[in-house]
């Protein structure tokens, strides 16, 4: 039963003063102008036991990410597709305010928005990954570890999971008769796609990209939207206990749009960069 | 592949692209909850019901300036094709989360801090735009259990289904179509309280379909403030025993 | 582990008090006799998404149940029988002690009664439901939705899932090879016989039929029981924490012999009046 | 189909139709429990144990007017043929609610205000009418834990056999006969505290059945009643130091 | 998560002290030696339903063990080995403080220690219990019901499931294409050792062997090492919240290692008596 | 079976059979955790971070009489070669409970009376020898949180493979060899607090195992000593500016 967090509850009000008059001068606590990120640092392959991995640090926030691709049963509504899981975890040590256990409904909501980010792009091609129609396809597991939280894990956990996926280069399975044989020659899952997420935060009257831990913290409301490489939207998530404006969406969605593209610039870069090696 | 939308522009069940499905909403239709309301939108048929303000379970969770929402959706095993498993899917979880967004701020938790608003939603069948549906029963449901409100949250899924905008995304639209664009909003306060997206859409679309959604959820809004209106009577006249 | 639940200390001792004294009177607080059923209202098959459906009210309880006809693996020990499987779900908008989660005890209860009831009086043909013997068979799911609580959930749950079943119409299925192919050709399930369910609760000395929720409250126990077409008893309940004597139980056995044949009549109207539909 | 009764009348075991299998029943076997009991009823080997009347745990579950009643019914992994998962089924979790409501009436409950008694039952090896042998068993270790008792719980489970009505009915005639009919009751005070039934019986079949049950019962009740007196004089000598 | 568990605060400070107070007079406070075992029964065979059991007794410690032999799936990195669970339960009658519910850290760490000294031992052919190699091999389940804790858990329940599986005897499977087909006839579990557990204690400046609930309860840590026929180690476990000395360590390995073989001696008894039956 | 061993007594990576793979360990790396620490053993990978001493949920745990520590060993899905589900399995539990008893006596946990401290695990990845790279780790991220302490806990897992001993088990060493011998001690108070050991040894190379690892441990301890002096003074310099 989903029910609010009291996380939020720990930002003083002085904090919370001091965010929002700050704002109305047009800059950020951090000194951040409204739609800039914070630094982006991508380490490609640290994992090396995984099939694809990536380290993002959007500022203080840790996110590693690694792809094991293995073979399964496809589900019986889609027999021809491969299967595609993503799994979020938010360690006890990322944040005071995380325990240990089955992922809360905030985790859920992370794997579920980030997952969809991945499929909705048609990122990864499902069709590809079938070995035997109906019987065995390949199952690509993206699990995700966050090491430290500060602020939109949307975009840093979305931002792991694609450079993790678009560098992977899985063993190739074939069957023979029920059982299932790996080879020792890997081949890459090749990205038909490069999706790029951005967060947006409303706060009072401003409305800031990439917010922090502290603008999560008082923010009214936040929209993440997922562009694809012609930067088509294709997928979009409202969160928080307040509302946007109609004209609030539509202004967020065009600042998206270009930052989107700017980030997918700094994705590729990491992902050329780890092929030349 | 089926085809979705006919050469006259008509969908599958005979609607045009711009047309809502039938909408049945009655309140105050359980004995035991606070407030309740029913809802069949095309094939969906959704139960929620409302029980508060109350004393709030665990004691630590109860906020000190509000009423703490809870809220659940959650689907009967019959309500799809396949049998659903009775324990709450990650789906499930996360529309839970998400509508309980979209209902918060509609809610004057504050006229009510230390306790619990509780909303659950129950599909019983589901048919595509579910959780539009549910957000409308739940919205009713709240206004019938006399909890104060700043406004009522009433909303429409649009979508593309070959290559056209349609309203209200049928169950067979949302898989075969495009894109699925759930919209929920306070009309009267101008406030998105809902928005997801899944397909790729332009930038033209996607405003298209928003304004869309936007329209249809209005004309949505009439039928909720009707429904509550007849319940209000209905009430009224049971108590004074006509 | 099983522990008395609490629901029951809200009825105050003044409405205790009410009940008790007129039943002294030899009538009931809402001006039922003693071997008196609240009215029994009859939907058939609201849920066109289920193989078959049925909503019942008793007075202001409210029970709908969908069955699900799938294929399954039969049970290693019953290898030539299809697979019934009851499971009851009490919605937290049905009453207010309810809780979300999994099913507690009175609802695991419910459910095994309600299946016991089905299954002992033979209604439905398990060895019908077989299509390779040892591999496949059909799995009838009875899924029970509680929407409101007022009372003798036993009984209404017990006419719902009787009514659904009876009024199910379930997808041929063939075996080519491993794989199970549905036809859209639907097939009837039909009943062998129509099981009637009657709970009788002892009020002090008062015996009586179909108690509602005030009436549970302060009962010192209860007997459900089955009975075939043939009205021979075929499954037997008691509960509450207290007894009966010899003589109240075959007193009660005669009072239920024939309500449940009054409400077997009225199953019957149902399924036959859906039939002609 | 197994022939379970002979041309003789009697049955796979040797048994007659109305006999019991050898019952022996020890109490005070446990060195951590307040009370104990340990039967064998045929094959069946039956652990019973019990605490209390101690604190309540959780808190809110006490109740103010007498003492909680907790129980558990528990099969051990290897008590049947097939390996039983360690966790709880749904039929071990609603007999631990019928032998909880099985013996409630028989303890002083009221004695113990705030308190909660716990009963645990745990099947070593299980063979037919283990319910009834439970009760029987924990309703021995209650008296052992010197808590107040109205009288004890006994029973038999009787049933239809290749048409005939039968007494203590074992596993296989369980599996294969026609009717099993549990009974459990306190003889003094003349009150049934269980009853359970599956399989078709007519009026006639039932009231005879019923009546052998009842009579079994008392006879059980006698093996109890020596066993709880030979673990009072066994103490009684312990603590005299002979 | 583990955390430490509150049982032991129960022991009160005078009876903590008399312990210490009695070993440093060079006997225990039952008047054992400090290498000295309480008496040890062993009922061989008690539960039919199981393929092997067995009841062992020390002191008041009561652990009952039986074994069930049943055909399963090998796992992928082992194809050509049987299966060997190791399961324990200590029952809530065991002691007051125990809970019901799933196995505690203490109750998984018994299973896995019992397991390592059963498995490292190599005292199961592994090998000669596969079926077909990668597809079918018998599954072992060694299921540990523990009826009255005393103190030295994990003596008694090794012991118990020593004799359970050198008495076992299980029912002859072999494959008719995917079936599995249980003959009538049994074959015994040929047990290649006879591994011998013993469990140390240090108790101030005291190191005991078979340590009783009271010593448990006031000990800094315990050791417990077990040993193959050939007196080998073969598995080790240092448990509770303080350390050893080296020296310690070493001492305890040798006092250990004598008992090993006399309690071996025991154990072969039971065993052999059982199979003169 | 692999040849682990070459002729000229080199294992498979290159290493003499008494060397320790190369260590690299960093703390102060997380800023949620009050300490932290990140150690690189061989292809190991693991992250470990303290809160505390903090306040103790749920309160009837809090100990009066010291600190109540916590620990968490856990694994991520990627960290080993197979994906390990998410949720701990029973050797995780296994070791959250070793390691914190391997831990404890290290800690001054009697100033901080009714608080808890937590110690968490994460195996980013596995290379053999984890627990001990784990142990090392959580034992500096403590002395990170400046959490008061009599003494490092360092250790070495040390192995037979081949008939040989060796130090500093590998994955490949661990699966296909003979023995593992993981081992724990606080270097300057001599005491050993975690000891397993799994696979056949004589008297005699138990003993030469034992020395090999507590030898080994205390070169370890000296890599502890300098990474937590490098962190002291990279806090201090960005204190100071610098």
């Amino acid at each position: 039963m989903s029910a609010e967090e009291r996380k939020h509850e720990f930002v003083d009000s002085i904090r919370r003063e001091q965010v929002f008059r700050t704002l109305e001068t047009g800059v950020r606590l951090d000194g951040r102008k409204m739609d800039e990120y914070r630094k982006i640092k991508i380490e490609v392959g640290p994992i090396v036991k995984a099939d694809g991995s990536a380290l993002v640090q959007i500022g203080n926030t840790k996110a590693l990410v690694g792809v094991k691709v293995l073979v399964g049963t496809p589900f019986p509504d889609t027999p021809d597709e491969g299967i595609l899981t993503v799994n979020a975890d938010i360690l006890p040590i990322a944040s005071p305010y995380e325990e240990p256990g089955p992922p809360d409904e905030s985790t859920i909501e992370l794997s579920r928005v980030v997952d969809r980010g991945i499929r909705e792009s048609h990122m990864v091609d499902m069709e590809s990954l079938v070995l035997e129609k109906g019987k065995k396809v390949y199952s690509v597991f993206v699990d995700v570890t966050v090491l430290d939280v500060d602020g939109n894990l949307f975009d840093a956990v979305s931002y792991a999971a694609v450079v993790a996926l678009a560098t992977t280069k899985y063993r190739k399975a074939t069957l023979k008769g029920d059982q299932v044989v790996f080879s020792e020659k890997r081949v890459p899952l090749k990205p038909k796609t490069i999706p790029s997420s951005v967060t947006t935060a409303k706060i009072g009257r401003a409305l800031v990209v990439d917010p922090d831990w502290v603008e999560e913290a008082v923010m009214d409301a936040r929209l993440t939207l997922t562009f694809n490489s012609n930067n088509e939207l294709c997928a979009m998530q409202k969160g928080g206990t307040f509302g946007f404006t109609p004209e609030e969406i539509l202004k967020q969605m065009e600042v998206a749009r270009a930052k989107a593209k700017e980030n997918r610039a700094i994705l590729k870069e990491a992902i050329e960069g780890a092929k030349k090696k | 592949m089926t085809q979705l939308i006919s050469k006259k522009n008509l969908r599958l069940d005979g609607r045009k692209l711009d047309e809502l499905r039938p909408i049945k909403l009655t309140v105050g239709v359980l004995k035991n909850a606070d407030g309740s309301a029913y809802i069949e939108w095309g094939r969906n048929k959704i139960m929620a019901g409302v029980y508060g303000p109350k004393e709030c379970h665990p004691k630590h969770m109860a906020l000190p300036d509000r009423a703490l929402l809870k809220c659940r959706y959650h689907m009967a095993p019959f309500s799809v094709d396949d049998r659903k498993p009775p324990q709450p899917s990650r789906r499930e979880i996360e529309l839970s989360k998400i509508i309980r967004e979209a209902l918060s701020p509609a809610i004057v938790l504050e006229d009510f801090p230390r306790t619990a608003i509780e909303v659950y939603v129950e599909v019983l069948q589901s048919d595509g735009s579910s959780r539009i549906a549910s957000i409308t029963a739940a919205s009713a449901a709240l206004a019938d259990a006399g909890i104060p409100m700043r406004d009522l949250v009433v909303g429409c899924a649009v979508g593309k289904v070959q290559d056209k905008i349609v309203a209200d995304v049928s169950d067979t639209e949302d898989k075969e179509g495009q894109v699925d664009l759930p919209v929920a909003f306070m009309p009267n306060l101008n406030l998105i309280t809902l928005l997801q997206s899944d397909g790729a859409l332009t930038k033209d679309e996607f405003e298209k379909a928003f304004k869309l959604a936007l329209e249809k959820g209005r004309y949505v809004y009439e039928i909720v403030r009707d429904a509550l209106l007849e319940g209000f009577v209905g009430r009224k006249n049971e108590k004074e025993g006509n």
